[in-house]
This record gives C-alpha cells, structure tokens and sequence, in this order.
C-alpha cells in the first residue's frame, strides 16, 4: 500500500471519528451563525489532528506535507459534508499570498496560525460592480495619505466579507496609466471604521458574498503586499493560486448514484425509468464524462507524484462540470413530476437536486465565467488570438464608462 | 381560426400587457416566495376586472365566448411578467372538463362562478411523477372521493376541482367541491402557484366521463392547459431574451458592449430563434383547438416552449454574469418558473411519448 | 375554396401529368449532362404550361401573378424531384436583376424568354477565394479599357458556371477607397475569351460550383449595370432577393415521415426502435421544429395574402433546417447499423440519409454560413452590436491581405 | 497498466507518429474513395514493418507482447491521418478471441501469421444493426457454418475471421478459414475500410466458446475493439480540431483572423475540451484491460470518442467554410470516417445501454 493510501486511510479514520460531531446530520437546521460556530471548532479540530495547513511550511503552523496530501485529504473531507466552507477562500489565497508576499513575517506568522485555528477569517476583495469578468478595469481608488493611503469605492461578490476579520484588497492607485498598470495590492483590517459590509442575498435565498464600501479608510504603507502600481501581478498570482487549488467547488452536485437511486423509483408510461432509453443515455453519458474528469484528475496526481508538472486540461473540470450539472438538476426536478417542486433551501448541493440546480448559474460566473473559461483555454493553451480589447494601452482614465 | 391575429386580438394583447405592466410588481412575486400557498391579489382582480376569468367560457354561462388562441394571447403577457398565478391555466382547465360534461346542472353551477372569478379551479389529475394516472390512487365510489392528490397547482386556493380518480379500477374524471377538504402545503421554489396536496375525505364528487373516455377528456384538458403555458413559456422566454438584449447593449467589458463579443451576441440570437419557433408552435396549437391534429399540435407546442424558455433562463442569466444570480435582480423568478412549468402538464418525457405515439402508432 | 387553393390543385395536376417524363425515376441513373438535357425540356415545358417566371411582368415573357402563386407552385414541385437545379441561381438572381437594372430593355428582353425557356443559364460571380463571407472584400479587378473594362481576377464557388451562356459579376474599379466603395457591377458572356470554368469536385463527390478565371476580358461599358463604384448596392440587392426567394434548398432533407419508416424497420436490443425513449425523443422533437418552421412560413403567406410584410422569423428556416438535418441524418445512418455503410453517389438529398448527410456541411455555408446568419439576427433584428470589424473604412489596398 | 504513458510508450507514440506522417499519402485516401474493396498497401507493409501487427500478441506467438494501453498510441495516430485500414482493429480483435480459446492448435495456426501480418482478420458479430446478435442467422453445425455475415469491415481481405453464429438457438463463437467464403462488395462512403458480405457456405469453422460464455466473450472482444477505435477516433478528432486551429489563425476576414471572433474560438476551445476527454477515457479503459471495470470503462471510451470525433468533423468543417467542403481538401476523408467508426463495434445507442445495464443493473 503506497504511503499516500495510507494517509488517505488514516485521514478518513479520523473524519469518520468527527463526523458525527461536525458532519451534514449535525448541521442540519443550525442558523448560518451557529454554524460557523461550529465551523470554527471544527477548524480547530483539524489543527489539532494535523490536517490544516497540509502542505504548509512548519514554521507557520502547517504540516510541511506535499500537495497530494491536500488534495487526498480535501477528496475524503468532501464526502462528510462538514462546515468547512467559511474557510475556503481565506485559507485558499489570502492567507497563502500574506506568507508569500508579507513584508512584516512575525505578523503573517501569526496571522496564518489563527486563521489556520479558524479564529480569524480572510476575504479577497477583487471584483467591483464595474468589472466582474475585466480584473483589470477595477475603479477603487487607493490615494496617497501622508505616508500612508486613504481607500475609497466599492468591492462586489466579496465571499464571507461579512465574518471577516481582515481582506487582501486591489485598489487603483493610478488612473494615468494603462489599466493593469495602475493598480497596487494591500490588505485591510475590515473592522476599521469606514468599512461597511452589505451581504447580498443569491437567487437561491442564501447570503454568502457581499457588497463592501471603502468610506476614507485609511491604512499604514506597511499593508501594501506590492510595488506601488504592481498590484495585478499579485492579483494574478492570486487567481492562478485560485485555478490550482480549485477543488470541486459543488462541480457535479450530486453524485450520478443519487440520480440512479432517484430513477429507480420512478416509471415512465408505467414502466420502470431506468429502462427508458432518455434516462439511459442520461445516466451513461454522464458518467463517460464524470470519468473523464476523473481520469484527468488520477493522471495529474500521478504526475506530480512522479514530479512532472500536470496538463492543462485539468482547467476544464469547471468548465464541464457546472453546466452538465445544471441540465442533470433540471432532469432529476422534471422527473419527480410534481413531487418535484418541494424545495428545501438549507439544502446542501451535493446531496440536493433542488440546491444543485439552483444554485448552477452562480457556479457557472463565480471563480471565471464560462466564456472566459474559453477563452483562456483557446488563447492559453491553443494559441488562437485575443478577442478585439478597445480598452487595451488606454490610460484608465480615458476609457469610456 | 386562423394563425394571423385579426385587429380585436391584436387589441387584446396591447390592452393585457399594458394592464399587467402597470400592476404586476416583480417586488411582490420576490416576496411571494418567501410565503407558502399565498398568491398575488392584484392578479386576481386584475384578471376578474379585464374578463380574463370568463375569456374563454361560453357567453351562456356568463364568459366571453372567446378562444383558445384569445387566451393564449393573455397567458403571453402573464408569462412575460412570471406573474399569472395557475388560474388562468387551471380555472380554464376545469371550465373545459365542464363543458365536456352534459349535465347541465353542474355547468350552470360552476361555469359563471369560474367566469366570474367568484371560483378558482384546480385540476388533479397527477400522481407522483404520473402526468394521467390510469389507475389512479384517489378512488370514487357511491359518488365520493377519498384519497390525496400531491402536488396540485392552485390547490391552497381552489373551490372546485377536476380530478381523475379510479372507481373499482375503472378510471373516471370527476367534479369536487373542495370546500371540505383539507390542503396540506409545503415549500417550493415557486410558492406563488399555491401548490399543496389536497386531501379527500368521503368528498362528494360528480362524474364527468368514466372509462377511456375518461382518459380522452382528460388528456384533452392536458393539452389544451399545455397549449395556455406553452404561451406562458413563450412570454418568458421571449422576456428573457430581451432583457439579456438590452443587459448585452449597455454593459461594457473590455472596453465594449459585451453584446459586440459572439459568445454573448449568438447566444441571443439562438434566443431569438426558439422563441420564435415557440410562438410559432403555440399560437399554431391554439388555432387547432377542436381539431383531430390537436394534440399532435398541442404536444409539439409544449415542447418548443419548455426548450425555449428552459434555454433563455439559462442563457440569460449567463449573459448577466454575477449580476443575474442576486435575489433583487429577480431573473431567478423565471428560472424557478421554468421548471414549474416544465412540471406542470406533465414533463417534456411523457408529452414526447405523447408525440411519438401520434407520429408512429406505436406507444411507448 | 380559395383562388390559391384552386391555383394549387391546377398546379399539382400539371405536375402529376409530367412527372414520369421528368421525375425523379426518370432521372435515375442519368449522366449529368444527360440530366441537363432532361431539365431543359422540363424549363420548357413549364414556360409553355404558364408555370415560368409566374410572378414576373407579362413583357417579360412572365404571368404576372404574386410571389404567392410562385411559393405555391415551388412547394408542389419540390414533392417531384424534377431537375430544375440548374435554373434556380439563373432565374432567382441574375434575371431579375438583369431586368430590373439592366440599361438595354430589348437585350434584357430577350434573354429573360431564353432564361425561362432553357436556353440560357446564366450564373452570379461573386465569392472569391479571399472572402467567403465578406463580400465586400472582393479583388478581381476591372480597369478602364479605351472605353470598356477589362477584366483579371478569379472567381469561387460560382453555381453552373460550367453550363452558363452568361453572368453577372461584381468587380473591382477602385482599390484605394473603402473595400466596399470600389465595386462595380457588370453582366458578362461566359463564352468570351479569357473566361476559364474550373469545376469543382465537393465532398459529396459533385461538381455543381466553379473557380472562373478571367485573363485580360474586354466588355463594353454597356454591361455595366451599376454606377463606377455603386455595385455594392446593386450586390446587396441581389442577395436579398436570395433571401426573399429562398425556397427550401434540400433544407430538412428526407421528409421525417421517412425517419419513422427506416426506425419501423429496426430493433433495438431486441424491442422496436419505434419503442426506444431516445428514438421517440428524436422524432418528437423534429416534428416540433419542423411544424414551428411550417407554421411560420404559413403564417407568412398569410400576411402576404392580406398585404402585409411578413416577419423577420422567416429568416430562422435554414439556419434551423440544415443543422438539424445534419444530426438526424447522422442518426439515421448509425440506426442501420453495417447497412448504414452503403452508399450511393447519385442519390437525391431529399430521399436518401446519406446524400442528405454528406451535404449537410455545403447547406450550412453556403447562402450565408451559420455564423454569418445569427450575426444577422443579432444585428439586423436585435439591434446588437456589429462585430470588430479592423477593415472598417480603411482602404483596401491598405487592409493588410 | 498505468494511466501515464512510460518512456517507451511515449517513444511509440513519437514514432508511430513520425512513419504515419511520413507514408500515408491524403490523395491515396481520396482515390481509395472511389475504388470498393481495396486499401492501401503503404499501410499494411508499415504496420508489418513496424511489428504493429503484432503488437498485442504474446511473444510465445511471434508477437511483441505488449498492451492494449500500446495498441491504443498507434490506432490514436493512424486516427490522426484517416488511416489505418480496419486491420489494426479487426485482427486484433481476432486475436484476442484466439487467445480466449484453449485450443492450442487454433492458436499456433493463427496467432503466428496474424503476428506477422500474413493473415488479416476479420471480426464478424453483426448482423443488420444488432451488433451482438444472440440469435444469429448465421447457422453453426457438425463443424459448418451457413449464411452471410452483411457489411464486414475487412471483410474483402480478411483470411480468417472470428464469428457469432447460432448452434441450433444456442450462440456460438467460432473461427472459420475464409479461403473458401464468398465476399459480395457494395459502395459505401468509406471503401478503405474493405466492408463486404461474406458467404458462409458449409464453410469450416471451429467453436471457441458456446452459450453465456460466447456472448460474454464476443462482447469482450467488442468492448477491446471499441478501445482501439476510442483511440483512433481520439487522434481524428485532435488532428480536427488543430487543423481548425491553424486555418483560424491564418484565414483572414473583415480585417482580422477568424479565429479572433468567438463562435469561431470557442468551437475550437469547446473541441479542446472534448477531445480531452476522450483521450483521458481512452487511455483509462485501455489500462483497465482484464479487469472487472473493463466493460464500463471502455463503454465510457466509446462515447466520449465518438462524440468528440463526431462533433470535431462538424465543426472543423464549419470553420473552413467553402474550402471545408471540396474533395481536395479532403476534411471530408475525416467526415466519412466518423460514420464508419460510429458504426463499427456497434453504434452509441448499443453502447449506452451496455453503459446503463452496468451501472444500473436494470437491463434496456
């Protein structure tokens, strides 16, 4: 048994062990802040057994482990439905950038160790209402204040934002130039006045991402995490991070199982579903394409194993994923005929048909929309030119709004 | 009647989606999700106070004496708005049971109620995920019901409903007053359409038809309901598509109008095409009321709509990007309307079938 | 019943009583040329049956009805396979135009009765091997010469060239102003030295289009049929007299009606394919798309009978036929199974899956390829942006080739 | 076998590539267009000279004892180039039926010379459109076998096939000497790949397996073909979709490469991602050979393959336009043959099911 099946054994032994404590059934019908509670506390236990920070240096709390311990052990976690979510995003690129690119070391050590316990929470303020797919049109600006700066606009779809405790955030702080040019990365302390937070609520009735205001806050120089006008490097560096260690974010929803455990109790004209040639082809060419991606997965990690730097097509798993999840949700709703217009909004999406399908659309524009998604995969990685950019080597200021 | 809408239904149209323009708040149907079995008041007076109610009953018993294609027209504007409540859809579909029945007293009883919107009706025909349930749970015996119908739209709200029961096996389509019967609500993700299961209990009813005349009555009201939402669905999608037009002219990414990029630009005018392939289909059905094809027209209307509107939610939420997917913007409003519309008549599985046996002869 | 009705029944009877002299069985096996011959006879026996240019002006050798007795007849001949092919780019284009801009009304004259009796073809030169699409971007050039024109350049894709007495060509009379400010229309004999006919073998093993090379041809300023630099309008005109004529060019190919038979005939794991959800599927939602196209063209009659101008959605019957032509002719050809690989060169694409199949890509590029038409759509009825188009208002000789 | 290729298969694949490149001429694929029965004897002498032929046989029969993971990099390349003949295929797939049998005799008659190329197989299962028939028409009795086998890939060639005949209602797999059969041609849209009918008439033939096991076998035997075929369509629909890429970056419209306006880029991305797909479903069933998974894995193979294959044809052409369609550019030698190969070991529909029956257990 390879040392790698091990640590799955043993990561899985020690879920198993929590699971009744931390897992879906435990958090059925909490409110979303006793839930974080008890997400907090759960972050505190994975600490404690060593499975936070996997693949973190030791000396800011990690485990020195490999990716493929991470990526081992988030495949386990996933199963369990633990409230791990609130998590994602801080320990996901904040923190790794504030190790990585944080002046002031003994800050970010402490910083990544209390995030680390869940006792603190990161968010990354990128997107504004201007700009969603277009990172680089970003208007907030960052205005030089003594020896310090002084925030002023509006971030969008800010995730978490709302039980933040601090944020990475990219300001424009010249509107002179080109427009990836001008911007420059900081982090904030969201508990400073000025900073206002607005949850906004999602087509599926939850409220996880936020609009947040920027009032004249000001910040030391010491929070800037980049040269003055370097900011998108970073922010780059940020998103490619995001696109690494992207785990199945929901991807499918529900396993196809549930969709044939669904099917076997239903009849078509008075015969069984699974018998009906649409359901077939349904349920076969899913799983051709679920084991693709599975397939892709199993070479990537074989190949980091062996050392070598997987393929690009690992980028298509979000891409395939999200959309044939939706026509999936919507057959399985369709199916159920009238029994199928019972919802449950608490619903987790990878055990609810009705959660999946809803809340599609968001994992289909969140983290790269669909068309750019394309695009990146078209320009990238089969070298076909960049769409037409009006905008491209225009100071920011004189781009039409 | 004719595909071409002659001056009074084109009237028709122009007066109902001012009316529904001016009174339908998307504000209201945001709030009316959150509150199960509650439907939107001003609907309900609106359709009373516009003759909506009475358009397609005979003028003997107090209706307009209008068609089908009349209120499709209407059930157009409804789709466009998410707003319609089932009435229009269900109260229609009890009136056409009616008027297949030849006992003159139950007509005259429920008819101008229905017409004059004193009456909502609820059809109950399905069970499960069973669209026309020939041995159907709910039995029928020395003239009463007892059973469950789950899932029944308008059911929080209905005085009357048409049903499809089994009398010792033998499927019959029957008339209940429903005032002694209790509804059981649950949540949906369209509460709007005052979805709940209705419970009989020793509940009188009237036969209508019994036997495979039963089954033909009853699929007859399916289609023609199929007929009314596939001009729901048209409405919507048709909405849909527009919304995403005029979201693609004014947003700007990259320094242009996301609308000069083709993924967004062709993904619209694909819209455009099952639209107009819907309406085509739809008003086409509508016009063959009372025709052998009928059903064959009715079938193919509804799956024309179902893909179009299904798609333009979709695509037009795509198209708006972050935006489309918050509470306010209200695009979700169609989305979930999508599938209860692709639910209720039955999914696109059983009305292929229906289809395809028409084609071939041969059932599924 | 009504005048059309009774035009109809007329019609269709003439048809029955000529069909075995000029149908599809009497054209089996025919060469190519032999079937030319047949057609020819067809073209003038409809001219002396009153069944030619039916909606053109009596002086011209037409019947002067509407457009609606010429949709009528077409849709009655189409059931017949008569071999008309060779005449539809020649009396649908070219004619018209010639009558409607040509100066010398007595030429004009004479060539339309040629036109509609058979004994001339004429074909419309306008694709060249530079632009497809982009008919704006043409290079052949026409220079001053004494006081006529010369001619150099080639020509692409022209229908019937081969079999052509004369053309209408747009050329180049001036590079240095915007690509389509520099056109210039003009009629051409075919048989005029320096005229070299290529065909060009297709997928489908037929040559029915030509490159056409013109090497030093003189013409006469009278075959000018636009102003120096005024044939773009004139081009223009002419397609959208293709549009409006558009009569289903093999479109849906085989009637669905011939699905249904060839699925009767075959099982599928032992139970009929007619029983088979994915087969049922596949019939009812071509119906469905079919009948919407049916009732949308009915419709438009309508409106044409009662004066008015019928809809944009009119447009929507190829880019919707042919797609759907392609895939179910594929589907066609995998339900036989082994048998499905026979073949047959010869086969009309109305009647046989694999004719229909093979020239399913030719149906969806030429005329306007797919693209090109949702660009239509989104611009000329939705009202949404035109592409980036670099070239714009650049003179052509400047546009980098 | 592992889902990564190791040195010496990527050295395969290197050169496999570089002689297929090197000898397989477009305008001898467009002659043999016209020519029934024949192939392309470049192929042929190259497949010997390469020891493809023996590629997956066991060294103890003159073969070179490699894997089905190995047999899978040449088939993805001679895909690339449209060529291949069937024989790649097709004598594997006798070979592996061989190697099921405890006849040693059989083995040592056949194995050696399909090693080494002497002898072209034939896999013979189809009857009509019933890619596993289990009751065939084809008769077996006392050692003989009566009947036709229609539309044989390489069936014009082939000295030896394995086949699946009826003993009497009871299925049997059996290999018979061809030398003596009848082969009746017909034109198809692909005639490189040597289709004909072949005539059994009191033709020899000896049983490899009989009942459950013969189908059991025959479908094995099926399911590795379609592996094979997985690949070859995977390398067809790569070499599409770059071809699509390259002519996008070089054609020049409305002043720009038309790879530049999106429904042209994202055609191409979206084949990308397709073609992916297949490879990584083609490689994973190839490296499941033996075990209990082999079945769905390679039912997985074969749908993503021809999807990808189908969908590459389609829109590779579209992309090209005018030039798509000519005879000379030859996109349609690619076109052509992903009919053949949706065909060949039967069609999706047939594999959906075996899919659907694996993972359901409910049979279609």
């Amino acid at each position: 048994m390879s040392d790698l099946e091990a640590y799955r054994l043993k990561a899985r032994g020690w879920l198993e062990s929590v699971a009744g404590q931390f897992g879906a059934a435990a958090r059925k019908g909490l409110s979303e802040l006793d839930d974080l509670a008890l997400g907090r506390r759960y972050q505190r236990a994975k600490f404690d057994a060593g499975y936070a920070g996997i693949n973190w240096p030791v000396e800011f709390g990690g485990q020195g482990l490999t990716h493929l311990e991470k990526v081992t052990f988030e495949g386990e976690e996933m199963k369990f439905g633990m409230p791990n979510a609130y998590f994602g995003i801080s320990l996901g690129m904040p923190i790794p950038i504030l190790m990585r690119f944080g002046e002031d070391k003994d800050f970010a050590r402490e910083r990544t160790l209390k995030a680390l316990k869940g006792e603190e929470i990161w968010c990354q303020l990128f997107s504004e209402p201007a700009g969603g797919s277009d990172l680089a049109g970003l208007r907030l600006r960052a205005t030089q204040d003594g020896n310090g700066w002084k925030l002023n606009g509006q971030k969008l779809w800010t995730s978490w934002a709302q039980y933040s405790d601090y944020g990475v955030i990219v300001a424009r702080t010249d509107p002179s130039v080109a427009k990836h040019k001008g911007l420059t990365y900081f982090w904030v302390d969201m508990k400073a006045p000025g900073v206002t937070v607005r949850p906004i609520k999602l087509a599926g009735g939850d409220s996880h991402v936020n609009e947040v205001f920027f009032d004249d806050v000001k910040i030391d120089d010491g929070h800037r995490m980049s040269p003055v006008g370097g900011g998108f490097a970073v922010a780059m560096a940020t998103l490619m991070i995001e696109r690494y260690v992207a785990t199945d974010s929901g991807g499918f929803g529900p396993h196809l199982d549930l969709f044939v455990d669904l099917a076997r109790e239903i009849e078509i004209n008075g015969k069984p579903a699974l018998a009906d040639g649409r359901i077939r082809s349904a349920i076969a060419r899913n799983y051709a394409m679920r084991s693709a991606l599975d397939a892709i997965t199993a070479r990537a990690m074989l190949m980091m194993q062996a050392g070598m730097e997987p393929g690009p097509e690992g980028s298509l798993n979000k891409l395939v994923s999200v959309r044939s999840r939706q026509k999936l949700s919507e057959l399985a709703i369709d199916l159920k005929g009238n029994a199928g217009m019972a919802f449950d909004d608490h619903a987790f999406v990878k055990a609810d048909w009705g959660a999946s399908w809803i809340n599609a659309p968001t994992g289909r524009i969140a983290g790269g929309a669909d068309e750019m998604l394309l695009n990146t995969i078209a320009e990238k990685i089969l070298g076909l030119p960049q769409d037409h950019r009006p905008d491209k080597g225009v100071p920011f200021n004189e781009i039409p709004a | 009647m004719s595909l071409l809408y002659d001056e009074g239904q084109q009237a028709i149209a122009t007066e109902s989606r001012r009316v529904v323009e001016a009174r339908i708040l998307p504000e209201k149907a945001l709030e009316l999700l959150e509150r199960q079995g509650e439907f939107d008041p001003a609907f309900q007076d609106m359709a009373v106070e516009q003759g909506w109610t009475g358009l397609a009953i005979p003028e003997e018993f107090d209706g307009l004496g209008l068609s089908l294609v009349d209120l499709g027209i209407i059930a157009l504007q409804c789709g466009a708005f998410v707003s319609g409540a089932p009435f229009i859809t269900s109260s229609y579909g009890v009136s056409r049971a009616l008027l297949a029945s030849d006992s003159g007293a139950l007509k005259s009883a429920w008819l101008p109620r229905l017409a004059s919107g004193a009456a909502i009706g609820a059809v109950a025909f399905a069970e499960g995920q069973t669209p026309l349930p020939a041995r159907a749970q709910l039995t029928f015996a020395n003239g009463r019901l007892n059973g469950i119908k789950p899932a029944v739209s308008a059911g929080s709200q209905a005085h009357v409903a048409v049903v499809l029961a089994s009398d010792g096996g033998t499927p019959v389509l029957a008339i209940a007053d429903l005032s002694g019967c209790e509804r059981c609500l649950f949540n949906s993700f369209d509460n709007s359409r005052c979805t709940a299961d209705i419970v009989f209990a020793d509940s009188p009813a009237e036969v209508i038809a019994s036997g495979d005349a039963a089954m033909a009555a009853a699929l007859d009201v399916l289609a023609a309901q199929s007929v009314v939402t596939a001009h729901e669905q048209t409405g919507g999608a048709e909405a849909l598509m527009l919304r995403a037009r005029d979201y693609a002219n004014t947003r700007r990414a990259f320094g242009q109008p996301i609308g000069a990029f083709q993924s967004v630009k062709h993904k619209i005018a694909e819209l455009y095409g099952m639209v107009e392939l819907a309406r085509a289909n739809a008003i086409h059905a509508a016009s063959r009321d009372g025709q052998s094809d009928f059903i064959k027209a009715a079938a193919a209307a509804r799956i024309s709509a179902t893909e179009a509107y299904d798609t333009a939610a979709r695509d037009c939420v795509q198209v708006h990007g972050g935006i489309g997917v918050t509470w306010e913007a209200g695009l979700h409003l169609h989305m979930r309307r999508t599938r209860t519309l692709a639910i209720e008549q039955g999914n696109l599985l059983f009305w292929e079938d229906v289809l395809a046996s028409e084609l071939t002869g041969v059932k599924a």
